[in-house]
């Protein structure tokens, strides 16, 4: 691996205005992401695992705006690059699958000209229709849909679910980018569906070397999946490290708490424990720790003011005072 | 042993009636909490307010006689022209009647109509609506595929063509109006009971032994009440322009009640010397209709975000 | 499979044509009074002869059901009955009227996409800006403004002031055109009839100005919320991570997809112009249906009242068939 | 969002404003005139530009083209009822006399007229008179068109029946030919009218009616007039005429003689007022008919716009229905005629262009009684008679009788609903609730023969000039299935009136008409049947390029005379 990261978020913070105030979905993010890596980025849902995504590739929707930080890739700033210049870069360098596939794909389109059209953006076959055509049809076959050339002329609605899923990653790989940003990919899909793209999507990084960001609120998808874990809570990251240190050696009380959430074949313990309490409000995070208000080892330093990483061990950082003893990050 | 049941239903109905009562209240409070939210909403609201309060005390608020006026004041333009007079603030028609007042008492006909019809396709609509979708059958399937075939017919043409049998009329342009407005309020309803009748609310009350009759009004009605609401109130706009329309084309009122179709229709001959005759009441007709449209889709927007209709 | 649907679809067009015309039927039986008495008020010394033949003739002699079964049987043959007042068969009346209903429905139809479709794109595309504001209170207006009064309006300032459009009539009474269908614009296309293509066009346009205002606003602003609604969608997000072009984003995916809603209330809208002609013909001088259904409303003249409203309820459900048809290569999820 | 709305307010304010731009004011022009001398010049451009408008004269045109109100009613000389058919019909075609702007009459196809007797009539033809096809007129196609228009059921399209214009013909008995250009027509009973009659009775050619029949004759007229037919559009919104090349010049009499002056004219139908005025102002159209009173000032000062009025001859009147209360008692009517200012309804809604009417005819009839004055307007007189009659005002002012108010509803037709609701808004001023409705002449006026109705303001034509075509239908009691009484909408029947009617029919000594007339008149005038209301004048409009234009009192457009600068 090289000394430069593929993709590196300096303090990424990104705000949404709302009638309640100002909505801090991501706040002050900082991750790096190798070549050729799987990094995992877990959370509960609206925890601002998908805004992080949405920030890098710049796709925030109005009123919403990336308010701080960079977006290195390959050293560039991403946040900076003219709005052409950053066209170039999606779905060429950094591409993105999105959560539910029905819809996202266009219903008014068949599915084979959904993917041409990013060969056609991105000039990859030269704009030859025959060329694409014949591109598309492999990379359709490639992603695992049965008789490609039939299913080129065939619209969303037509696919099955884990289909449809295949047709997106179709879409995202036909330009083989560098990063694949996958937003819960599966988790609209039944077990056994899931199972096979998970593994498609291992067999894409192998083959290619295509990092992958896998987003999820599946801890346990993330632990099979990921050589790295990113646990996000309200808009922050809460720890990171690799997947050993954060499911055996957890250090946040809320990766615990996500943990014993899961049911687990392996684990000793059969008890689910839900995690008490609300995720807080994100246009009202109280300072201190967010998720302070629900951790049972709380104490009353932990709301006084903004925690900073600790490392605890090489490569794994925790937000949380317990590890105060650790030199901060 | 007979004489108990009737108490026992008598307290029930009592009961419901009371929490029903306060949970309105609650509802209302609500609804006024997020009109305040909404200040263009609620400015709409309250000029509606001001044209039904125009409509009601509209001989206390005026000075001049609607339909009494004098060949001297022909055309007197509105106060801030060069010869205007603020004794007819927007000046005078070509019977020397102040505008100002003839409009006033135009809101009379405008809303009594527009009201009056859309109250008529409310109890139309909703007690058919409710009936055929609650029993289905035979029921159901002909004034379903009545309601489709008269919205084969444009609506004003639709009007134009009874009123033209019926002849001119307040009683008669209501009926017209009322006779094809009652679909929507009809196809609206049977769809909610449609979705209705199967919930399990439904079959509680079937258990506990209330009347069908009774079931429709007092558990299913009062879930689709916001919606009927909502749509009455975006109805009623469409109503008024209906009805000028029909004025317009002489098949509405008569003179000398004044409704503000007519007094458009009335005024265009005068366009080149005297604008306002015939302005001033589009101008009304307008500002009413984009009044209501606008607190209609506010109270949409509030109260039944899935009823879009265009 | 496509083909065999929109058959179907056709088909059911069927019972409501006859549906239409048995409401029509009825109509008569609204009017308080012996219809024989109103059709024959301008000769109000008519000998009870001539009553009984009018009566017999309207088969009003008969019970209902057989009168329902002559109406509908005539209706079938193209025969509505018998104009008293213009002297003329209905049919007769209304074919030569509905070519220029026709041209004017189209035009207005075309001029209100043409301004809809740019504004209710743009608006949502730059939502809150003051274009947006703007557009859509002047689609406010355009809904509620009275049809005559913005028609007299465009006439003094396009006809009396810069004297650039014609204020009145469908082609200028020096333009030589040959008629092949009536309706102008077509004539003079398929007669290659430029100087009649010019003068019809310029002819056109006011009036349809007037008609279309009103639906432009409402198109307006539908097209603008479904785009609305579009451009927040999945599939417009997938189709920026591709990195195509705001241009593309906007016309080929997001419109495609808002322009499925739009048809439908444009479809409904037709019924909006089909009634709004009958001021703007008067206005226009326009020589159409609406003008002779005005007419004849007035004289009572209860034939031609209910050939006509059956006309444009037919122009109705036609148009609305043709929409839905429309609708299915729109929309690849439908099924009729 | 919602704040978009907001916006709307002011765009209203920006449509008003654009609204009163694009109307031409008067005022605009009185202004300019008051600026300093210096300054005339260029505040004169800016005013032509705000105001109006000279009418452009497209290069080379020859085309005359009229803005009828109305589409005509047919264009059968024979089967037609309105004003706007007989002119174009009188261009196409020519009678055996004709009148001028005002009411003389004039031989036109006859070289001379003679009564034999008071019964007989001989008919000398013009020779060379042409019709459009190169055949020249002859007796037998003056005999043809009288039976024509006579007989019984002689028209056989669309369904056989008797022609419209029967009434035109009086008590025509039979024509008798005497060579090809003498006709000699016997009349059943003495006609002192027929020569104001015969000017509406135009010649067709019985070779080519015979020929193509009456559908034929609609679809392509053919006549002797000085323009040809060239093509009609839908419902005769459009009729084109061509000059015809032979004409034989029209009545020697009434200058110029000889062939039409412009080689086409059309005559298209806008019905909207405003938009026949801005035709006109656009330049589209050359003469425009039917000028509302209200604009003749602001037409009048526009350059390049002559407006002209002539007395017209269409009365006006309110006829009560004397057979219902309270119109059934002597003393209501006539206080309703003092309580309508006829001065002011003219001053006010014809811009001083009517004359208020005296009683039954209108002054300008040739019969009018000028000792007749009309009923003043005097309301302590109107109120007082109103006591007499036992109605006094309550509290408010409303007229009371046995507790019931003095309400009753005026109808009338739309073209009159301006001096209809002014006479309305008089009467509420005396006390009396009185409302309007307006209807369709058709549909009203079987109600009103029926006597269904309580009031009617209404007009009926006196294009005669003559008592004859118009006493006997307005004030003749109704006599079913005759021409007496067929527009006597008050119900008003009085033997003596009844028979002085059809003594001055066949009168043929002026002054003894003249007194029967009288006595008539002064019956009618006294007995207030109606209230009498107005004579409006006929106003009409035109480019200042059409010459020697100006309107007839009959509003009948003259094609023939006029000219295109």
């Amino acid at each position: 691996m090289t000394n430069t990261p593929l993709l590196e978020l300096k303090n990424l913070t990104t705000v949404f205005p709302t009638r309640r105030g100002l909505v801090r979905a991501v706040a002050d993010v900082s991750l790096s992401l190798a070549q050729g890596e799987l990094l995992g980025i877990v959370g509960e849902s609206g925890c601002g695992k998908s805004v992080t995504m949405l920030s890098i590739l710049r796709l925030i929707s109005t009123p919403g705006r990336i308010a701080a930080g960079q977006a290195l890739f390959q050293g560039r700033d991403l946040l900076k690059l003219s709005d052409g210049a950053m066209r170039q870069i999606r779905g060429k360098d950094i591409a993105m699958v999105f959560q539910d596939p029905l819809s996202t794909l266009n219903p008014a389109f068949p599915v084979g000209e959904q993917i041409r059209e990013s060969l056609r953006i991105h000039h990859i076959a030269q704009n030859h229709f025959a060329r694409e055509k014949e591109r598309v049809i492999e990379l359709m076959s490639e992603v695992g849909i049965s008789s490609p050339t039939d299913r080129f002329h065939e619209y969303p609605h037509q696919f099955s679910g884990g289909m449809q899923q295949r047709a997106l990653i179709a879409i995202a790989l036909a330009c083989e980018p560098k990063i694949l940003l996958a937003d819960e990919p599966t988790t609209s899909l039944d077990v056994t569906i899931q199972a096979q793209i998970m593994d498609l999507m291992r067999r894409i990084n192998e083959a290619r070397g295509t990092a992958i960001v896998l987003v999820t609120h599946n801890l346990d998808l993330a632990a099979e999946f990921c050589q790295r874990i990113a646990v996000m809570y309200a808009g922050r990251l809460v720890e990171i490290g690799t997947t050993d240190q954060v499911i055996e050696t957890p250090q946040h009380p809320y990766t615990r708490g996500l943990l014993t959430c899961i049911p687990r074949i392996s684990a000793q313990r059969t008890r689910i424990e839900p995690i008490p309490g609300n995720v807080p409000d994100l246009a009202n995070v109280p300072p201190g720790c967010a998720f302070a208000e629900r951790c049972s080892e709380m104490q009353p330093i932990c709301q006084n003011d903004l925690i900073p990483f600790f490392e605890i061990a090489p490569g794994h950082l925790v937000r949380c005072l317990r590890h105060s003893s650790a030199t901060p990050d | 042993m007979t004489a108990h049941a009737p108490t026992r239903v008598a307290r029930g109905w009592d009961y419901s009636f009371r929490i029903r009562l306060r949970l309105w209240w609650r509802a209302l409070a609500e609804l006024g909490y997020e009109l305040w939210q909404r200040p263009v909403v609620l400015l709409g609201g309250i000029v509606v307010a001001a044209f039904i309060l125009a409509a009601v005390f509209a001989a206390q608020i005026t000075i001049h006689d609607p339909t009494r006026g004098t060949l001297l004041l022909r055309f007197e333009p509105p106060a801030w022209e060069a010869e205007g007079n603020w004794k007819y603030p927007l000046g005078t028609d070509d019977q020397g009647r102040d505008l100002l007042t003839r409009i006033i008492y135009g809101t009379r006909v405008s809303l009594a109509v527009g009201l009056l019809s859309v109250a008529i396709s409310v109890i139309v609509g909703t007690a058919l609506g409710a009936f055929a979708g609650y029993y289905r059958g035979w029921l159901d399937e002909i004034l379903s595929r009545f309601a489709d075939l008269l919205l084969a017919f444009p609506f004003l043409i639709f009007a134009i063509g009874v009123m033209a049998f019926l002849g001119p009329g307040f009683v008669n342009l209501v009926m017209a109006l009322a006779f094809k407005g009652w679909v929507e309020f009809f196809r609206l309803v049977r769809g909610e009971v449609l979705g209705e009748r199967t919930k399990e609310y439904v079959d509680g009350a079937r258990v506990a032994g209330q009347s069908n009759l009774a079931i429709i009004v007092s558990e299913i009605l009062p879930n689709v009440i916001q919606s009927v609401f909502v749509l009455g109130t975006l109805r009623l706009g469409y109503m008024i322009i209906m009805e000028a329309s029909l004025s317009f084309l002489g098949l509405g009122i008569q003179p000398p009640t004044p409704a503000w179709g007519s007094m458009v229709a009335s005024g265009r001959d005068y366009l080149l010397v005297a604008w306002w005759v015939s302005t001033f009441p589009g101008l009304a007709i307008l500002l009413l209709v984009v009044a209501i449209n606008i607190f209609g889709e506010g109270l949409r927007d509030i109260l039944d975000p899935r009823l879009k209709i265009e | 499979m496509k083909a065999i649907k929109i058959l179907e679809r056709v088909l059911t067009t069927i019972p409501i044509m006859f549906g239409v015309a048995i409401i029509v039927f009825f109509f008569i039986r609204l009017t308080p009074g012996d219809p024989v008495d109103i059709m024959l008020g301008r000769s109000a010394a008519a000998s009870q002869r001539e009553i009984e033949q009018l009566r017999h003739q309207f088969h009003l002699d008969e019970p209902l059901h057989v009168q329902l079964g002559y109406f509908l049987g005539d209706a079938l043959r193209g025969n509505l009955g018998y104009s008293y007042i213009r002297n003329k068969p209905v049919v007769d009346l209304l074919v030569e009227r509905l070519p220029a209903t026709i041209e004017m429905t189209i035009g207005a139809l075309l001029i209100s996409l043409i301004i809809a479709l740019p504004i209710g794109i743009l608006s949502a595309v730059r939502q809150n800006s003051l274009l947006d504001r703007l557009s859509m209170a002047g689609a406010f207006l355009g809904i509620s403004m009275p049809g005559f009064w913005l028609g007299i309006v465009l006439i003094l300032f396009f006809a009396v002031y810069l004297q650039i459009l014609p204020a009145q009539g469908r082609i200028s009474y020096d333009v030589e055109l040959q008629e092949v269908t009536g309706l102008y614009v077509l004539d003079s296309l398929l007669t290659g009839n430029l100087p009649a293509l010019k003068d019809s066009l310029l002819h056109l346009l006011l009036p349809s100005i007037t008609l279309g205002a009103g639906v432009a606003a409402i198109i307006a602003r539908v097209l603008r919320s479904s785009m609305l609604e579009v451009l927040r969608s999945d599939y417009v997000k997938l189709a920026r991570a591709k990195g195509a072009t705001e241009w593309d984003v906007v016309m080929k995916h997001a419109l495609r997809n808002a322009l499925i809603p739009t048809v439908t209330v444009v479809g409904l809208q037709v019924g909006v112009l089909l009634g709004g002609n009958m001021i703007v013909e008067t206005v226009f001088s326009w020589p159409g249906l609406g003008r002779l259904v005005v007419d004849a409303i007035f004289n009572r003249d209860f034939p031609l009242i209910q050939g006509a409203v059956m006309i444009y309820a037919i122009t109705f459900v036609l148009t609305n068939l043709v929409v839905d048809i429309l609708y299915t290569y729109l929309n690849p999820k439908i099924t009729l | 969002m919602n704040r978009v709305r907001m916006i709307q307010f002011s765009a209203l304010a920006i449509l008003v404003l654009l609204a009163a731009c694009a109307t031409p004011t008067p005022q605009v022009i009185e202004k300019v005139v008051e600026k300093p001398v210096e300054k005339i010049v260029e505040k004169t451009v800016v005013a032509e530009r705000t105001v109006v408008v000279q009418p452009t004269a497209v290069p080379g045109r020859d085309t005359l083209v009229v803005a009828l109100a109305r589409a005509p009613s047919g264009i059968d000389p024979a089967d037609h009822s309105s004003r706007e058919a007989e002119t174009v019909i009188r261009n196409l075609y020519d009678g055996l006399v004709t009148r001028d702007k005002t009411s003389g009459v004039h031989n036109e196809i006859a070289e001379s007229i003679k009564w034999l007797d008071t019964k007989t009539l001989e008919i000398k033809l013009r020779k060379g008179v042409k019709f459009h096809d190169g055949s020249e007129l002859k007796a037998d196609d003056v005999i043809y068109t009288f039976e024509r228009v006579f007989k019984p059921n002689a028209i056989e399209f669309p369904q056989p029946h008797t022609a419209l214009r029967k009434g035109f013909l009086g008590p025509f008995g039979s024509a008798e030919k005497k060579d090809d250009y003498t006709v000699v027509v016997n009349f059943t009973a003495p006609w002192p009218a027929a020569m104001q009659m015969l000017v509406h009775t135009q010649i067709v050619s019985k070779a080519y009616v015979t020929k193509v029949g009456t559908k034929g004759l609609i679809e392509k007229p053919l006549g002797t007039g000085p323009f040809k037919f060239v093509s009609s559009k839908t419902g005769l919104e459009e009729v084109v005429l061509e000059r015809f090349a032979d004409y034989f010049g029209g009545a020697p009499d009434l200058t110029p003689v000889g062939k039409a002056c412009v080689s086409r004219a059309v005559f298209r139908v806008i019905p909207e007022n405003s938009t026949r005025v801005a035709a006109l102002l656009a330049g589209e159209v050359d003469i425009i008919t039917e000028v509302p009173a209200e604009l003749v000032d602001t037409l009048k000062k526009v350059p390049g716009v002559q407006v002209k009025s002539v007395a017209g001859t269409r009365p006006i009147w309110m006829e009560f229905n004397v057979t219902q209360a309270p119109f059934t008692d002597v003393k209501v009517r006539q206080a309703l005629n003092y309580a309508v200012d006829k001065n002011l309804i003219i001053k006010k809604v014809y811009n001083g262009l009517a004359q208020p009417l005296g009683g039954a005819l209108m002054p300008t009839n040739n019969f009018a009684d000028p000792s007749l004055k009309p009923y003043t307007y005097d309301k302590a007189k109107a109120l007082a008679l109103l006591k007499e009659a036992g109605w006094t005002p309550d509290a408010s002012g409303m007229l009371m009788k046995d507790g019931k108010p003095l309400a009753f509803v005026i109808d009338t037709i739309d073209s009159l609903r301006p001096v209809t609701e002014a006479v309305a808004t008089m009467l509420r001023d005396v006390g009396i609730d009185a409302s309007v409705r307006v209807w369709e002449y058709n549909v009203v006026r079987p109600k009103l023969l029926a006597r269904e109705r309580q009031a009617y303001v209404g007009d009926w034509g006196d294009s005669a000039f003559d008592p004859v075509g118009h006493i006997e239908a307005k004030w003749h009691s109704l006599v079913t299935g005759s021409t007496y009484g067929r527009g006597n909408f008050s119900g008003y029947a009085n033997a003596r009136v009844d028979k002085l009617i059809k003594d001055g029919e066949i009168e043929n000594d002026v002054a003894k008409r003249k007194v029967i007339y009288n006595e008539a008149q002064k019956l009618i005038y006294d007995e207030a049947p109606a209230l009498f209301l107005v004579l409006p004048e006929a106003i009409e409009a035109a480019a200042a390029r059409v010459q020697n234009w100006a309107p007839a009192s009959d509003s009948r457009e003259n094609l023939h005379d006029v000219c295109l600068k």
